[in-house]
């Protein structure tokens, strides 16, 4: 495996990385620290793990399933999947600036990923509050002990990516250290929240 | 191996277990840490054996059962409960020296020393609840087979809910040396290991269910409590057994003084020595 | 350079701590006689109720629960000791304070369910027996932590080489024979009757004499090992 | 910031949304008070789902331009992602 400082020899202080698919094509490179895929890998088959034993149990009792997740609101998913995307895109913004001096921009992004992610948090918030008004709690049947575990071990995911992006920003913050390695790695890490949410949303949400 | 301070050494010699271990003892600078090391390898494996073959108490049995079940159940594995814990106490205090190798890696590194005695203190107690409790409740159990159903079945809870119930100090030691390697600028432990330790805390997370659900994928038995949280654990450890082989194997001790001895006994320490001390 | 009169101190503490609980030790009426494990649910229940025995089972156990802890002391001064040894890494003293943290909380749990039987001594004497066996076998089984310390103090000692070394190899062999001969009370919860029972000779009598003893032992070798290391240390200065 | 770069993780973003609104569509066919078991929805969901993690993944993870090893191990997990969840499924409905 190759480390982070390998990545730091092949593109020196200064080159600015032109990944913008043009002639002068760079070396392949990993985005920040490889480690931090060994995270996303590792968490990735942890969580096809849990979708699995969750379709299991589905089609054990598909009807129960069925009845329960009619109380879900679709539209709430899709306002999710919209806030975490869009909150994806404001840290791909961030990196890119980052890459290329403008940081300014960058920091502006980061705090704009921070923003969409609250949103999140907040609305996520509000639906629980709102099934739970309903009557619907982690005990109340199968269907919803799946829900709000998956959706709490995501929020768990989500509270920690609060943590990194203010690493994030720390990062962006003074001139003197603007690591381009920790930034990329804060992003991997967020991107993580977001693939994760998208399947957690087809699965819980859509699928029948 | 580096040379002794004492002058010539002899070679490793080839030929049986005993004579290299011989050897090690004698000329091995880094025998304390072997020791702690060949301790971790040996307790987990003879732990892997004593609760799923001997004791039968692992994989966890169903939360649901009766209170007659429960009887019967541990009429099924009275010795088995009995002899096996036995062991189980005779040898829980090794991980004392265990968790003292752990607590060194994080000595090593360019970190506060907070984290090696907070690892060793959170660790320390984790043997309660990671073994003994479940081993005194079950013994007791497995003693009196006319006690009380209802009461047996109290035991039952106790030794299951304690083992799996329990998993603040492994989520929070797992969060203290991921911190530890994260922050490290030694190189002791690669930093994916420390994303590895947050992977394992979150799953130490999704336990906590147990608590409250007696059937299904999330009680003490459960697809997601038991068998994907064993699965991660089981990896993790594997992982930081041979990080710490390689930790061990890259120590370079050299042919310096001995650290820290009493004054006017021994020369200055050399920095890498200091560092290790 | 460090002055040492704390030390000094602490170890001096040691025989004041040894008299209150050997007077809590004889003060519990299920100590000397040991009780023992084929008394009946309603046997043990009337122990409980006896009003002879009844308070001296609570004020014995408080005085317990006072001080289980004042094992810590030397073994933190066990672990200052093992750091003047000659040895590359601090695995040995981490190691101790590890044991430190471990034994005097898994006696406390013993101490408690000592504590809540006689608490509300006409409860269904089911349960008063239940709490009466998580005593006894906490109590007696729960060797792991000792036996580590002295193992693991035994290695250090072993492993110290030096032309003086800190403690004499009869510590550590000594260490090894207390080791060995808490081994058997782990397997209390095997037999109702005979040695390893938990009033058994094995069980009860050598398990307890061997910790007191050792205790004794390491109180005596700690006080020369720190009386040698104060006179060293005034060689230095002077 | 690079305009052309810039304009690109904006298409990325604007895709990922529409798609999701499709998911949107999806979920509301046939959606009534009692919903019933449905072998194109749930596929037909799953594979978005699998197609907008790909895109996450080689575009806002920057893994098109990651060594080829990284791009095998990304789509290795999609592929038995799907594989799982969608045969688990499909074993659920036949049985």
């Amino acid at each position: 495996m190759t480390t982070g400082a390998d990545t730091e020899r092949l593109f020196p202080e200064g080159e600015i990385r032109t990944v913008s698919g043009g002639a002068a094509q760079p070396a392949r490179f990993v985005p920040g620290q490889p480690d931090m895929w060994v995270f996303v890998f590792f968490e990735a088959l942890v969580f096809t793990a849990y979708f699995t034993v969750y379709i299991v149990s589905r089609s054990r009792s598909p009807d129960l399933f069925l009845k329960s997740q009619a109380h879900l609101n679709l539209r709430v998913g899709v306002f999710n999947t919209l806030v975490l995307l869009a909150s994806s895109w404001a840290v791909a913004r961030s990196v890119q600036a980052a890459r290329e001096r403008s940081f300014r921009s960058a920091l502006t992004n980061a705090f704009l990923t921070l923003f969409f992610g609250f949103v999140f948090l907040v609305s996520k918030v509000l639906e629980w509050a709102a099934e739970i008004g309903q009557g619907f709690t982690f005990t109340t049947d199968e269907f919803f002990s799946f829900y709000y575990f998956l959706t709490a071990i995501h929020f768990i995911h989500l509270l920690i990516g609060f943590i990194v992006l203010t690493v994030a920003v720390y990062q962006l913050w003074s001139p003197a250290r603007r690591s381009q390695e920790v930034i990329e790695t804060c992003a991997t890490y967020w991107h993580t929240i977001d693939f994760l949410w998208v399947l957690i949303f087809a699965l819980l949400y859509v699928m029948r | 191996m580096s040379a002794s301070a004492m002058g010539n050494v002899p070679e490793e010699p080839p030929g049986s277990l005993l004579r290299r271990i011989a050897w090690h003892w004698r000329y091995d600078e880094k025998r304390e840490l072997w020791i702690g090391w060949w301790t971790l390898v040996v307790f987990y494996n003879l732990y892997g054996l004593l609760f799923f073959v001997i004791t039968r108490t692992q994989p966890p049995p169903e939360p649901s059962l009766g209170s007659s079940e429960v009887v019967e159940w541990f009429a099924d594995r009275r010795h088995g409960l009995v002899y096996g814990y036995a062991i189980v106490f005779i040898v829980g205090g090794a991980t004392a020296i265990m968790n003292a190798t752990l607590a060194y890696s994080m000595r090593r590194m360019s970190v506060s020393r907070a984290f090696a005695y907070s690892y060793l203190v959170i660790y320390a107690l984790a043997t309660l609840p990671g073994m003994l409790i479940m081993g005194v409740a079950c013994t007791v159990g497995a003693m009196r087979p006319d006690r009380d159903p209802e009461l047996m079945r109290w035991l039952y809870d106790f030794a299951f809910l304690s083992f799996e119930g329990t998993m603040g100090v492994f989520l929070v030691g797992s969060l203290v040396w991921m911190l530890a390697v994260l922050l490290d600028e030694n190189g002791v432990f690669p930093k994916w290991f420390g994303y590895l330790n947050l992977c394992n805390a979150l799953t130490e997370v999704v336990v906590a269910p147990a608590w409250i659900f007696k059937s299904g994928a999330f009680a003490w038995n459960g697809t997601i409590a038991w068998w994907i949280n064993m699965g991660v654990f089981v990896t993790y450890t594997i992982v930081f057994l041979t990080l710490l082989r390689r930790m061990i194997l890259r120590e370079d001790f050299g042919t310096g003084p001995l650290p820290d001895l009493s004054p006017g006994r021994a020369p200055a320490p050399s920095g890498l020595l200091k560092a290790a001390r | 350079m460090r002055r040492t009169d704390g030390e000094v101190l602490l170890l001096g503490a040691l025989p004041v701590v040894g008299v209150i609980w050997l007077s809590a030790f004889l003060l519990f009426p299920g100590f000397v006689q040991p009780m023992s494990p084929t008394m009946s649910a309603e046997e043990v229940a009337a122990f409980y109720r006896d009003p002879e025995n009844l308070p001296r089972i609570r004020y014995s156990m408080i005085l317990f629960n006072w001080f289980a802890v004042g094992f810590v002391p030397i073994l933190a001064l066990i672990v200052l000791q093992i750091r003047r040894m000659a040895h590359r890494t601090p695995i040995f003293s981490y190691a101790i304070l590890a044991c430190a943290a471990g034994g005097p909380t898994i006696f406390l749990m013993a101490n408690l369910f000592w504590l809540l039987a006689a608490f509300r001594p006409m409860r269904d004497p089911q349960l008063t027996l239940m709490f009466n066996d998580l005593a006894w076998v906490t109590f007696s089984s729960q060797v792991g932590f000792l036996i580590a310390q002295s193992v693991i103090l035994a290695l250090a000692i072993y492993l110290d080489r030096q032309e003086r070394p800190v403690f004499q190899p009869w510590v550590a062999h000594f260490n090894l024979v207390v080791a060995a001969l808490l081994i058997p009370s782990a397997f209390t919860g095997a037999a109702m009757t005979g040695p390893i029972a938990w009033d058994g000779l094995l069980t009860f009598w050598v398990r307890n004499v061997a910790i007191g003893l050792w205790i004794i032992v390491m109180a005596v070798v700690l006080g020369r090992a720190i009386k040698r290391q104060r006179a060293e240390d005034e060689a230095v200065a002077a | 910031m690079n305009a052309r770069f810039e304009k690109r993780l904006l298409v990325v973003w604007l895709v990922l949304s529409a798609m999701t609104i499709a998911q949107l569509g999806v979920a509301s066919v046939d959606r009534q008070a009692a919903l019933t078991p449905n072998v194109e929805i749930t596929s037909s969901a799953i594979l978005l789902a699998l197609i907008k993690v790909r895109i996450i993944f080689r575009q806002f993870m920057e893994v098109r331009h990651a060594p080829v090893l990284l791009c095998r191990l990304t789509d290795l997990w999609l592929v038995v992602t799907g594989a799982t969840l969608l045969g688990c499924y499909l074993a659920g409905r036949l049985a």
